[in-house]
């Protein structure tokens, strides 16, 4: 076995980006529809995940507009329906779930474990395919008058009694379930077999392990939803009865399907942000992350325990009382693995060299809307609190600090944090700080209210609602505008710094992880020679080849000028 | 309007002051982790910023002791929460005996509300005050879900199957009801009052509708209607094909392939509307169907009736459950 | 050196390949026990609740048919095994004898289904509203068939895509492409096949064998 | 070559004597179910069923000479299977039976007394 250590990449001078990379290897429409390249499947996902982004943006819209006014001043109540229904399907199922995954895992995790690309590169862009392809059966169901069962398709209404497009709608969310399942199939099979020499278990970085943990929840939950989505097809189309209470059927068994995958698929779209979250605050702390092995073990123990507790969405549906303790009991202990890791971020910036850079923005920002979302969690575990909040806005305030303050923060700080690996070039620091504390404004004034007006009791999917209940909805709208203007700002200067962007070099930050021993952007073959490890994960006290970049570079510095503390 | 925004929403029922203290328990538990987080978070970042003499993070090994201290405090915690959430929820599934059953039926969107005196209303419930009210509900299509935020209460109104609710209103006035299970088109109209009233007024509005008549006397007269009497008799010894119908609520009834099973409510919606699914010991199966010909609020009717033939006679074993 | 299958770009050696391949199909058969453990789950449940409906469904079953398509399909199995075995040994003939053989053996398998889906559209036993079957709890019945149809359904469906992948293998295989120490084609095949196999193993009980004593 | 530690060939006699096996077991599960045994009927033929699978796995499959990474991947599906049924059936287990969830203390006809 050769001993050879990993070249970091001899880096090119930082004025010009290198010759030949993934980007510009090949050119053409056909280079990128048929590439097996995982890094050019990545920009594929960003693209469509982007667009579906935008399109559950301007549902979320107007949803927000329709409840400036109590009697609902812009569309009808089967419009609305609609409006939300569909705002669910595509933030959930075509943008959150896919996100971290699709764009970041695909990009990240071969360089990560030091390997050419996944195990099944061919099967990775079917899945892109199949993503596309589940996505055009919704798009029609959207243009041929859209779907009004709520996200949840719950029988016996999406059934038998809806007169919307539930069909088309469920056989494109089964169509894109094998994104899912491949996607998992392909990262699981990678991090096991193509691990670079070297790279054992314990070297992995958080984000690998959080992936892992990810892809165990697709390849189990998924199927789940598919059959369960199967049968309320074959009910509304062919007439079987599997749900149909006229013929004896349980409403129950649908939930308790549907939850199955469905609860889990929280912890598909919170893992792999809090990968990025440690990512980022590791390097941006310049030091070693507190505990390790408990965070991996944490993201493990998440979608393992996350599995044993579905029946928490269904504590006033008719549950047996036994079974709803044992649910609620089961999920209070999803909130020990979580709490872990936020303690393990919040101790890493101990005795650490924090910069507030703006990936470190959006991952603090993260920890603190997590712990709310998750906090409040608690209260929706515990079945006294659960009975009066259920169903009401308390729940779409704290579902929407988990996947929009916790999921889409951690997707856009990762975004940012490799965005120089991903394009070769810098972002506007400035302006993409002034974007991400806009963001968590907006973000806070959106939906902080909508805990109040849960808990004063306004159910969730109304139309319309009494006017007692004004002033918070008005809040929250102007807090929906601010939070729009706050994802436009990224779309343009990511867009802008494709061209226009400082070259970036190979380390911009600078980071440990595997991925910055490459040039930027990478070439097709990812590392000129297989890497072979020998440090551990975020190992910046051994690293003495990781040097600060020049001061007028990093803007930040400024910021922090020395003089104000005068005892370190 | 120019109160002060609420926080809470009235307090008009006898869970309403536990579950506002358990909910405030839940929000200084929240806020404390959120403080201590963020200020540790705060701190450290301002503390060990980056600076020309700090340009690397010190090594800091994990601690063994931290990491369990922290899995063990929130475990702790969090299992009293999981206790204290419970102790309320037992005690809000389990209606007390001497309740006074109202039935409420939910279809698209509209809920019907039947007393027992026969009273109907709709999308609106009249009780009095300072007494146990029993909802027993049921859905005529999809799953609604009937909610009371006043009474902190919420239980889905489901199709084919009873659930029940319960509450003891202590403040008369009037109070929001919601369906807050998405049920279509006008989900978000699907509401109206819950109108607490003091004893005396309740028993003036009760009587005070148009002289219908009491649940048991409709369910009597469809009970004879529908020929019933013809197989079951009056109700008071068995009838010429099928088993009395006198006491057997609340009794336990022997089946012909043995098993024993409650007579309760859903039972004897089981028989109405199934009526081969379970057949009484010592019967022929020949009792036809009523799926499709009653509606819901017509079941509740019979239902009643079926209860208002009273408790098994004492020493005696009703016939139906007797014989073998 | 004999041909051993194209090392693909992304691998380092053949031993990463074919332990990546493997362990590949592996992780695609615990997605598919998942997906019909749904079904299993509401089969389960409705079982259950309605013992006597079920009973009744299963009476209506052809149990001589589905006892000898059990053993059809075992077959198959076997067959199947010794395909693998044989590309092991490298003996192409044989190969493609077994895997013609264990397609012979799915399509009588699915052939039998075919007829008994056919009587139960004369008989009247598809739910939906033509459904038509005397007896007490006829519309749990209707639950018991659509589960029937439902499972047996997923089960064809998958024996039409082994067929087809078959078929693919036997064109290969008459080649001579995975007789050169390179086969994990025809073993992951086989694995799907076996797969297969086991879900039939736990329905031919599961619905036919309902009570049969009465 | 590497290779061999693949090419674990399994005599064609256990093969055989598998076959043989699902083959009687097929046989042995109809004629059980012909037998009244009460609630033993079901329970009899899962049996059956689950040693059926388990003979296919371990042999035809070859998971009697997998890596042990292999196992666990089986052993993860059967826990994932079991978790579904498991958890589901706490809740349909513990609802009285024949009736709603909710009645809990079987209200007696007092419940309803004019």
């Amino acid at each position: 076995m050769s001993t050879m250590t990993a070249s970091p990449a001899a880096a090119p001078s930082p004025s010009q980006p290198p010759r030949e990379n993934y980007l510009n290897a090949s050119y053409g429409i056909r280079s990128w529809l048929f590439t097996t390249d995982h890094k050019r499947i990545a920009l594929l996902y960003l693209i469509s995940i982007t667009s579906f982004f935008a399109l559950g943006g301007v549902f979320a819209l107007l949803i927000r507009l329709q409840l400036l006014t109590p009697e609902g001043w812009l569309v009808g109540p089967d419009t609305y329906n609609r409006l939300f229904t569909m705002h669910g399907i595509v933030m959930i199922f075509f943008f959150l779930i896919p996100a971290i995954p699709g764009v970041l895992g695909n990009f990240l995790i071969p360089l990560m474990i030091g390997a050419k690309d996944l195990a099944f590169p061919r099967l990775n862009l079917l899945s892109w395919y199949v993503f596309n392809i589940g996505a055009l059966f919704t798009f029609y169901a959207i243009l041929t008058g859209g779907i009004d069962t709520g996200w949840t398709f719950y029988t016996p209404y999406s059934s038998i009694y809806s007169n919307s497009q539930v069909a088309a709608a469920v056989i494109g969310i089964f169509i894109t379930g094998f994104t899912s399942i491949l996607t998992g199939l392909n990262f699981i099979v990678t991090i096991h077999t193509m691990r670079a020499p070297g790279m054992t278990w314990w070297r992995l970085p958080i984000f690998v392990w959080a992936h892992y943990a990810t892809s165990i929840i697709m390849v189990l939950g998924t199927p789940v939803l598919a059959i369960t989505l199967v049968l309320v097809a074959g009910e509304r189309l062919l007439h079987l009865g599997f749900f149909d209470p006229r013929l004896g059927g349980d409403p129950l068994l649908f939930q308790h399907l549907f939850w199955f995958y469905s609860h889990p698929a929280v912890y598909i779209m919170i893992l792999p942000a809090m990968g990025v979250t440690t990512e980022i605050v590791a390097t941006f702390a310049r030091k070693n992350l507190f505990g390790y092995k408990f965070v991996a073990a944490a993201s493990l123990a998440i979608a393992v325990i996350g599995f044993l507790v579905w029946a928490h969405h269904m504590f006033v549906a008719g549950l047996s009382i036994y079974a709803a303790m044992a649910f609620s009991m089961l999920s209070y202990l999803v909130a020990i693995p979580s709490a872990v890791k936020v303690f393990n971020w919040t101790a890493t910036l101990y005795r650490g060299s924090v910069s507030w850079q703006t990936p470190m923005l959006y991952a603090l920002g993260f920890i603190g809307l997590f712990v709310m979302g998750g906090m409040t969690g608690l209260f929706l575990a515990s079945l006294g609190a659960d009975v009066h909040v259920h169903d009401t806005y308390f729940v779409v305030a704290h579902f929407h600090y988990i996947m929009v303050g916790g999921a889409v923060m951690g997707y856009l700080g990762g975004l940012h944090f490799w965005w120089p690996k991903i394009s070769g070039r810098m972002y506007p620091e400035g302006l993409s700080r002034a974007a991400a504390i806009i963001l968590f404004v907006g973000f806070n004034l959106t939906f902080f209210p909508q805990f109040v007006l849960g808990y004063l009791g306004m159910p969730r999917r109304y139309a319309s609602y009494p006017p007692e209940f004004q002033v918070l909805n008005v809040l929250s709208t102007a807090g929906a505008s601010i939070l729009g203007l706050g994802y436009i700002l990224p779309i343009i200067y990511f867009v802008w710094s494709m061209r226009y962007g400082k070259v970036a070099g190979s380390n911009p930050w600078p980071a440990t992880g595997l991925e910055w021993q490459t040039s930027s952007p990478p070439p097709t073959e990812n590392f000129e020679t297989t890497p072979v490890v020998t440090w551990e994960a975020y190992d910046f006290e051994h690293r003495p080849d990781l040097v600060l970049p020049k001061p007028e570079r990093a803007q930040p510095e400024k910021l922090e000028a020395p003089g104000l503390d005068g005892r370190d | 309007m120019n109160q002060s925004l609420p926080l809470f929403p009235e307090r008009a029922s006898s869970f309403a002051g536990g579950v506002d203290a358990f909910f405030i328990f839940l929000v200084l538990v929240a806020l404390f982790f959120s403080v201590v987080v963020g200020v540790g978070i705060l701190y450290f970042s301002f503390r060990y910023r980056r600076t020309a003499s700090n340009p690397v993070g010190k090594r800091v090994h994990g601690s063994l002791f931290l990491e369990i201290a922290w899995m063990a405090v929130p475990f702790v915690i969090a299992m009293f929460m999981f206790a204290w959430g419970s102790k309320l929820y037992v005690t809000m599934r389990r209606p007390p005996s001497d309740a006074l059953e109202i039935y409420v039926v939910g279809k698209q969107w509209m809920w019907k509300v039947q007393h027992p005196d026969g009273r109907r209303e709709f999308d609106e419930l009249h009780v009095p005050v300072n007494r146990d009210i029993k909802l027993t509900m049921i859905s005529e299509d999809v799953i609604h879900d009937f909610f009371v935020p006043a009474f902190r209460v919420k239980m889905d109104v489901l199709p084919g199957r009873y659930t029940t609710l319960w509450f003891r209103a202590t403040k008369t006035g009037r109070y929001h009801l919601f369906c807050s299970q998405y049920c279509g088109t006008e989900h978000s109209h699907m509401g109206g009052w819950v109108i607490v009233m003091e004893p005396s007024d309740y028993q003036a509005w009760l009587t005070g509708g148009s002289g219908s008549e009491s649940l048991e006397q409709s369910g009597q007269a469809l009970f004879t209607q529908l020929a019933c009497v013809s197989c079951h008799g009056e109700g008071q010894g068995p009838g010429p094909r099928a088993p009395a119908l006198r006491g057997v609520y609340g009794s336990k009834v022997k089946l012909s392939d043995g098993r024993t099973v409650l007579a309760d409510e859903a039972y004897i919606r089981e028989s109405i509307l199934d009526p081969r699914a379970k057949i009484v010991a010592g019967y022929e199966p020949i009792m036809p169907t009523f799926q499709g010909v009653i509606s819901e609020d017509q079941l509740l009717q019979l239902i009643a009736y079926v209860k208002s033939l009273g408790v098994p006679p004492a020493g005696a074993q009703p016939s139906a459950t007797g014989k073998e | 050196m004999e041909r051993t299958g194209a090392l693909l770009g992304q691998f380092r050696d053949l031993d990463q390949q074919r332990e990546t391949v493997a362990l590949g199909m592996w992780v695609f058969l615990l997605t598919e026990i998942m997906f019909f453990g749904g079904m299993f789950l509401t089969y389960t449940i409705y079982r259950m609740k309605f013992p006597h409906a079920f009973a009744e469904g299963s009476r209506e079953l052809d149990v001589v048919k589905g006892g000898w398509n059990t053993a059809v399909l075992i077959a198959s199995s076997f067959t199947m095994a010794l395909a693998v075995r044989a590309a092991q040994m490298r003996k192409r003939k044989l190969l493609c004898i077994l895997l013609a053989s264990t397609m012979i053996l799915g399509g009588v398998f699915l052939g039998v289904k075919y007829f008994e889906y056919a009587q139960k559209f004369e008989h009247h036993l598809v739910p939906g509203p033509n459904f038509h079957l005397n007896v007490p709890d006829a519309a749990q019945v209707q639950i018991f068939f659509s589960l029937y149809f439902a499972m047996t359904g997923m089960h064809a469906l998958h024996m039409i895509i082994g067929e087809g992948m078959l078929l693919a293998l036997l064109i290969y295989s008459w080649k001579g492409k995975y007789t050169g120490g390179y086969f994990a084609p025809i073993e992951n095949g086989g694995l799907y096949w076996h797969f297969v196999d086991i879900v039939w193993i736990f329905l031919f009980p599961l619905l036919y064998l309902v009570d049969l004593h009465r | 070559m590497s290779e061999s530690k693949e090419q674990h060939v399994i005599p064609f006699r256990t093969y055989a004597l598998i076959f043989a096996a699902l083959l009687a077991l097929t046989f042995v599960t109809y004629h059980v179910a012909l037998v009244d045994l009460g609630p033993w009927n079901i329970v009899v033929a899962i049996v059956i069923a689950c040693t059926k699978a388990v003979l296919v796995v371990l042999f035809f499959m070859h998971a009697a000479y997998a890596p042990r990474r292999t196992r666990l991947v089986i052993l993860a599906g059967i826990f994932w299977m079991l978790l579904l049924l498991g958890l589901t059936l706490t809740d349909y287990l513990t609802r009285p039976p024949a009736t709603d969830s909710i009645s809990f203390n079987n209200a007696p006809v007092a419940a309803y007394v004019r």
